[in-house]
């Protein structure tokens, strides 16, 4: 689960991670109110689930009122790549002389906790990675409650001489480890860190991302969730077992399994077609999950066919095809359907679908996805 | 031969009495695999499909003897379960658990990596040496006995492709789900590695996702060190970036680990990777023959 | 730094440790208010940082307004082992079914928390394991952050097959143990951990005591500090850099470090007299704390003969002389005076103090042990 | 030869800047020890008693291929810095710092544990290996190169012993204050194995405390394994029970531990005990005869 930057630096605040004041504003006035209190220039950001703000407009410098209120109006209902700027965060503008990177995430490979540095900070940090990879310094980092000092210490002293620097950093990155673990977070990012002309470092904005899997430990966090709509469909999916993300093709296509989702979509556009979706029932084979499923992918206008694809295993096929049919009295169906049944009792599902007229069923993957293809055409 | 497990696997379920564990406990007995022992805390002292039932690991292993163990709790309480596994001496330990937190997991890793324990999954399907012993949730009637190794994340597209090597005759030696999470257990490297060392093993399947570079760090391996051929399949070319695809390790993020540089990466070394999984059997005959 | 039963009962409560309704009293108009609100049966027990309460009489179950009020008069004001009864807990009394100890510690000999569980609970743990040690169990438990559940479960099944109080204890050791690593204790100890007839388990007593070392960590802790008048001498030594503690003999020493102060005390012992105290004066020889330390010694009436041994090696034998000049200018000191000095400096040391009639020197421990003696006959 | 410490050893300073660590530096270096480097963070490139100084132990190693560590750096970063040393691939820490919280010291066994360091301390005056080198804050003058090992918990103790042994021309191989912390490094148990297979020590003296069961612990050893002579002598026979002496770690806890209870067990298996430190000479002398 994505947290919005304001949320990510209360959550800093707590951990005694240096930001500047500000305050959440879903208005004009709210901001103008902010701006009086904090009364020096500010930044007026958007707060939406998604990088790259700046380059769209969603951040802005206001020095008097008028500057805030054009600001904050432009701001406010802002459409960036798809999320509609509801809430701004009006910002203490920081005197700056320069920034940095810092960044925790999972190390896969190692299996511990990875830590980024870059002393290219500010700007979008893929793009560091893609042009010059060298300028970011990783540290693999021991997992446990909290980030042994001498560790923080020797990291910063690759980047910075002068001790009180070194001990402001060092400290930076110790609570952003307790953050980190404290909190399940799969991402916790500052960019940029910046140092002030008065040599304190301040976390200028806050990325952080918590792992849905540890929700259930921490119910204050759950809170903050503000989910878009596309985030909010894939939400109540998984609360009715399914794995769905809409996507923007014609195919609507219904698997269990990730993989097999996967290379099912991935087989869709090699025959020349385009999934709508990924859909992954998962591992049971309750007639209501296949019924649900059957709800998502004919509520979507951009589908014009669908696809089922079930290996059975686990799951089995005779109770996809039950759960098939029930979906087919309760939801009226005029798309063509094509399935592919294959593994446990596929046979016995295969028969069961035989009595309805509305679906072409096949034997193979490639089959399915050829005659699901061809029916649009 | 085959890698990992065979007849002489001794295997406890965590989470014997739950339904899961009790389901799968019958098929992996009906497939012969020697479960010698189940744990549920509290239920010590029942047997459930004829296995004892004991509390605590520790326990189990005293009595038992066991060296493997199948985890079927739930994710909150699986964490413990696989340490209570580890820190008991079992050898390795299957987690068939889904939705463990990665915080979780590198602290468990910590613990397996102190003690010698290896580990498949978590959230994976098991693993199977056709004929010899399946431990898992796999659904058994599709393999079949013989010299094709096989490595994937993911569960049903591993039985797509299982499914097609043995309608074309082709046996499996060992097949492992090795699950998608972030943080797992043992992964393409070390398992091909075993391949290599395993007399049985004549070519291996390696199916993988997007998400990470685990696929990328196996090629080099491949490439320097196999004798055996290998075939690749990749799943999730028309994944979206930032979206994660029912695995939390399927996600692509910073533009990497795409499925595009995979197969990139893959045909660059000359490691064969099949478009849809039906190339599959045909790519393995021509490599065997 | 131990800490009162109420105190400690508080801190479980944080950690959802079930502990009896109570109400710390010191008075009988609070205890009577306080049984009023419990309204059942109530124990009322002596908060005195002692063990043995109970045979003392420190302990009264109360059944009525009248028996608490007689039971309260008799109990504050009570000398128990030396300590005067200030307080007393008002403690719903509970119908137990079976009593257990279970006590957490340092394992010195495999630098690992000591876990002692024993049915035998209620009585002085020390009675048993003097007695029938074998009824004492003993688990080695790994440090962390908290205790793997399942290693609580292993102790727990030891001593109960029911899973409702296998969970209920595994989950009372789960606690004590993040009480003993966050609160830094030295011990965490639950004797009795009840059984009622309800089958719930209950901390019937609690004792604490916290590592001094990490006070600095800890200020909330710190304020639950309610020393005796020995302890609090301790307490205000140490702040003077000194190691002082009061014992019932006439021969006042002081000496340079711990284990030779130890030594000092036996060899007057070893001579047939009694150390007055023990006192380290620790590696600096800084006269402020010599005359500190004189101070202690003349201040205790008992004392009627002093002993200074010093063997010098960062301690310098002429400061230690220093200090004592500067001490007998400023304290009236009549009591004969043995001292011992050697090591470094020592020569120089012995003829600053050659100008002194005070003090007989001498050129080792036994000798000087010898003389102290002496002097009192 | 010695144990643990001699002219080969290379040692860095951590807390080099700071009151005790400069006047110790120049008191080691004085005596001949093999000073490498010192730590304090900030000072990096700055020089004490001529010694370089660094901002990391990493560093420092990289840079001086050091395999000791003494540490001054106060008790509230000690921890740190014991970790530190030992991660940086030193094999020896000797911890002087004094007043560090127990479960501090648990976690920091724990890591030394694992990577196989060895330390001294904390809270202990260090050791000498008389002629060869001396790392800690050692009266050096006090000490004479010869064939007698000591163990003591206690410093000033150690001293007087030692003090007693030279005047009576008993020398030294190496003594060690082990310090009297509840959680400590090399005990008696250790370090009386690296005696006995010392060809240079001849005897050694044991100066042992109340609290704590190490004393009989070692006495089971000198019994069983031992070839060469052990004098012992224990301090606190006045002590009261349930009183902290100084040493954190001497207290007498529920009635065991007292120093009586270690005499009668050290005469009860026929290890000699001194009465009075002047007796041990005697008994050296007696025993080596």
């Amino acid at each position: 689960m994505k947290i919005h930057e304001y949320q990510a630096k209360e959550i800093f605040s707590r951990y005694q991670i240096c930001t500047p004041k500000e305050k959440l504003c879903i208005d004009t006035k709210e901001a103008i109110l902010a701006f009086r209190k904090i009364n020096k220039k500010v930044v007026v950001k958007a707060q939406v689930h998604t990088g790259g703000r700046g380059k769209a407009g969603g951040i802005k410098l206001a020095s008097n009122e008028k500057e805030l209120q054009m600001a904050t109006n432009t701001i406010l209902g802002m459409d960036i790549k798809g999320h509609i700027v509801e809430k701004v965060l009006i910002s203490e503008a920081v005197d700056i002389q320069k920034e940095y990177y810092v960044g925790l995430t999972i190390d896969r490979s190692n299996h511990t906790i990875l830590l980024m540095v870059s002393s290219e900070g500010g700007v979008e940090i893929e793009e560091v990675a893609r042009v010059s990879p060298e300028k970011i310094q990783k540290y693999a980092l021991p997992i446990g409650s909290s980030l042994a000092p001498f560790r923080a210490r020797e990291v910063a002293f690759d980047f910075f001489k002068d001790i009180h620097l070194v001990r402001q950093f060092a400290d930076t990155i110790e609570k952003m480890y307790k953050v980190f673990v404290d909190q399940d977070a799969s991402l916790v990012e500052i960019n940029p860190l910046v140092i002030t002309s008065k040599e304190k470092m301040i976390a200028l904005d806050a990325k952080m991302t918590i792992d849905d899997n540890a929700m259930y430990r921490h119910p204050d966090l759950d809170k903050l969730r503000d989910d878009d709509e596309d985030e909010k469909l894939e939400l109540e999916a998984k609360q009715h077992g399914l794995s769905y993300i809409k996507l923007d093709g014609n195919i609507g296509c219904m698997v269990n399994g990730a993989g097999l989702a996967m290379a099912t979509m991935d087989m869709i556009k090699l025959y020349g077609g385009t999934p709508a979706n990924f859909l992954d029932i998962g591992g049971s084979s309750n007639p209501k999950k296949v019924k649900q499923a059957m709800h998502y992918l004919t509520q979507d206008p951009n589908v014009k066919a669908i696809m089922i694809n079930i290996f059975g295993g686990i799951t089995r096929c005779d109770d996809v095809a039950h759960g098939l049919l029930q979906a087919f009295e309760e939801i009226k169906i005029t798309l063509p359907i094509v399935i592919r049944l294959s593994g446990t009792n596929a046979e016995e599902g295969l028969k069961i679908l035989s009595t309805s007229s509305k679906v072409k069923t096949v034997s193979s993957m490639s089959e399915a996805a050829k005659l699901a293809i061809s029916t649009l055409s | 031969m085959s890698i990992l497990i065979d007849k002489k696997s001794r295997v406890i379920v965590q989470g014997i009495t739950g339904r899961d564990g009790a389901f799968h406990t019958k098929k992996m007995i009906e497939y012969g695999t020697h479960i010698v022992g189940g744990i549920s805390p509290g239920k010590g002292g029942t047997t459930v499909e004829g296995v004892p039932v004991y509390n605590t690991m520790q326990e189990a292993v005293l009595n038992t003897w066991a060296d493997t163990s199948i985890i079927f709790v739930p994710a909150r309480f699986a964490p413990d379960a696989i340490i209570e596994a580890s820190e008991a001496g079992v050898r390795l330990v299957i987690a068939i658990s889904e939705g463990i937190p990665v915080v979780d997991m590198l602290r468990v890793k910590a613990v397996l990596n102190k003690n010698g324990t290896s580990m498949i999954g978590p959230n994976c399907p098991g693993l199977i040496s056709p004929g010899k012993a399946m431990i898992g949730i796999l659904p058994t009637n599709i393999f079949m006995e013989g010299n094709v190794g096989l490595i994937s994340r993911s569960g049903t597209l591993t039985y797509e492709m299982v499914d097609q090597l043995t309608r074309n005759g082709i046996g499996q030696s060992t097949c492992i789900g090795i699950g998608g999470d972030p943080i797992a257990g043992l992964y393409y490297l070390e398992l091909l590695e075993q391949f290599e060392a395993d007399p049985e093993t004549k070519a291996v399947v390696l199916i993988g996702e997007i998400g990470g570079d685990a696929e990328e760090r196996a090629a080099a391996f491949i490439k320097n060190h196999m004798t055996k051929p290998v075939v690749a399949f990749f799943a999730g070319q028309t994944a979206p970036a930032g979206k994660q695809m029912g695995h939390a390790g399927a996600i692509i993020s910073s533009g990497s680990g795409t499925a595009q540089d995979k197969i990139a990466c893959y045909e660059g070394l000359g490691i064969p990777v099949a478009r849809e999984p039906e190339e599959i059997p045909e790519l393995i005959k021509k490599l065997l023959s």
